[in-house]
């Protein structure tokens, strides 16, 4: 069993690249692999306490929930990403951490595979 | 070296494509990516798909546009979620998100 | 009194981006925008699909079945329920080899009565200039 | 002295589209004419309060103060986008209002000109 | 009609470009789309210049990406945030943004 | 006690998307990451500008002047400051016409020592072989 390290840019709705990002680390979590998310730039949107679950908008909440409950996930949002954007600590989805932009390095460090998704 | 591109565009993005070379290549069509292998512009395939590599598709994102695996260029592979997990530890060492 | 032409023109792919998805939304909002205006006024908006806006056109999205997200299929779907002016450009179509059999012509299953329109990009053209305002996507 | 309607569903920080939005709007208010706003999309997060200002990010909040001020700038952002994106009624920057997207259609009823910015 | 062009990127937005028609037609280059008036490639300018049009470019956004009025192909004109307000309000009345 | 190399890539414009400048600063964050690691364990960052990417390295960029920003400018200099090895795609330069004075070549206005470097992509594609990790902006 790997580790798998997911780094997105993207944005939380609109842009389908981190539906993409969640979906395939929920895959290889199943799979029995432990997978760290990083969000930062528009990403840090995903960690965002509070979304409301709307047909017409990607509801990634939940998924992470459930993710977090099987101790082989892990999700970080860039912390000087998130306060630009207005979300301080207590705004922060349950379960998911926020450090400054190495946390991410330091998870490419230990991955046996690293997924960059640069894009918007 | 063993390499995974994940291209997630239709149009964009084939110049980066073009001048990759891997001993081992292997194209995985995600999200508008997937148009690269159901679409034909002026009657010819995308040029992406005459790249030396192993192509393939996500189930998921070909159905949420109104295809299905039969809709596929014949050099193309469905895959799902699990498979593409798969890919990346079993089959590649690198991977670009393009 | 007076009636004010919005053309949206949607031009960018399905999903990658909001586009597509807000172009519709905003233009199926049009039914309640009299909340805000003078008795007798109103706006009137036409969807026009062009380029790589086409494949937004397409039948059979899955989204909400993997992705849990209604797909634009269904926007259109609506937008045709609300008897709105829908067009798909020939020349896109017949550029992508897609034919009308694998598009949404019609809301029939929802009881909608408005078929969507494949006209020519002159046809486009002329809505472009006979609105008011437009809005690309 | 005309009205300008701006729509637009861009991304806050990363994508200038927005910061051109806000900047021609300063720009018609200075010459005497009327301006509204409209965030939807990505675009709402411009409306969220309580953004950090550094200097690797747009900062548009103090421009938006400023030029609500003038009395000739309304800014308004998407009620449903933002309530997905977990930004609720008391997240919402002093000034600005938020509204279902009907009420981008009747600013551009009484728009002399609209300028609509759909990309990403 | 009297069309104003915004056109905020490189390479994308031609082929919707190309097909527009309008009495009067300006183009007015802005964020990335100033690369149009500024960078050849192969030697050639954006074939953008091409189309029968009054070209502008914003000084804002061109300075923000390391170029000058000087570096401006002749067709294009350079202006600020308050002309193209003018632009707006007096010269067009449809406006669009690629 | 291990170094992993990472490869940075910028193939994206700049400003448009933050691709770009998200590449810099996650690259100069590799000065703190020891704190997450193991004594003697670190992080080796390149970065390759190629494509459109190029774009990124032109001098004289205003952003803060006019935008309040850091120009990707700055973000390059900063990284040539902390000895990063940056390299830009001589076959994209010629394509656009850029010339080195045209280029961020180096960061002594700031006490820089290091140079970026004008390469073949042959060299990119060495390095992309060579590292642990890619990382595509």
């Amino acid at each position: 069993m790997g580790k798998l390290t997911i780094g997105s840019f993207s944005s939380l709705v609109g842009s389908v690249s981190l539906d993409f990002a969640v979906k395939l680390a929920q895959a290889a979590v199943q799979k029995g692999h432990s997978v760290d998310l990083w969000v930062s730039g528009n990403g840090t949107m995903l960690s965002k306490k509070g979304q409301r679950a709307f047909k017409d908008y990607s509801y990634l909440a939940k998924t992470c929930q459930e993710l977090f409950a099987t101790g082989k996930f892990q999700m970080t949002a860039c912390e000087a990403c998130a306060e630009a954007r207005g979300y301080h600590k207590e705004d922060t989805m349950e379960g998911c951490k926020r450090f400054s932009m190495d946390w991410y390095l330091a998870s490419c460090f230990s991955a046996d595979r690293v997924l960059h998704i640069g894009g918007d | 070296m063993k390499l995974g591109v994940f291209l997630s565009d239709f149009k964009s993005g084939n110049d980066t494509l073009d001048r990759l070379t891997a001993e081992k290549l292997g194209i995985i069509l995600v999200g508008n990516g997937i148009y690269n292998a159901t679409v034909k512009e002026n009657g010819k395939a995308s040029p992406v798909l005459d790249k030396k590599a192993t192509f393939y598709a996500l189930t998921e994102d070909l159905e949420s546009r109104g295809f299905t695996a039969a809709n596929l260029d014949s050099r193309v592979k469905a895959v799902t979620y699990g498979d593409v997990v798969d890919l990346i530890f079993n089959e590649y060492e690198k991977l670009i998100w393009l | 009194m007076a009636i004010k032409k919005l053309g949206f023109v949607v031009r960018t792919m399905p999903y990658k981006i909001e586009g597509s998805r807000l172009a519709m939304t905003h233009a199926i909002a049009s039914q309640t925008v009299e909340i805000y205006l003078e008795d007798g006024d109103n706006v009137e908006p036409t969807v026009c699909f062009i380029g790589d806006g086409v494949l937004n056109c397409l039948k059979s999205q899955q989204a909400m079945k993997h992705y849990g997200l209604t797909s634009l299929e269904q926007h259109i779907k609506n937008s045709l329920l609300l008897d709105m002016n829908v067009m798909y450009c020939k020349e896109d179509l017949d550029k992508f080899g897609i034919t009308e059999n694998q598009l949404i012509m019609d809301a029939e299953d929802i009881g909608g009565e408005t078929n969507a329109k494949i006209v020519p990009y002159s046809e486009i053209q002329k809505v472009m200039e006979s609105v008011d305002h437009l809005l690309f996507c």
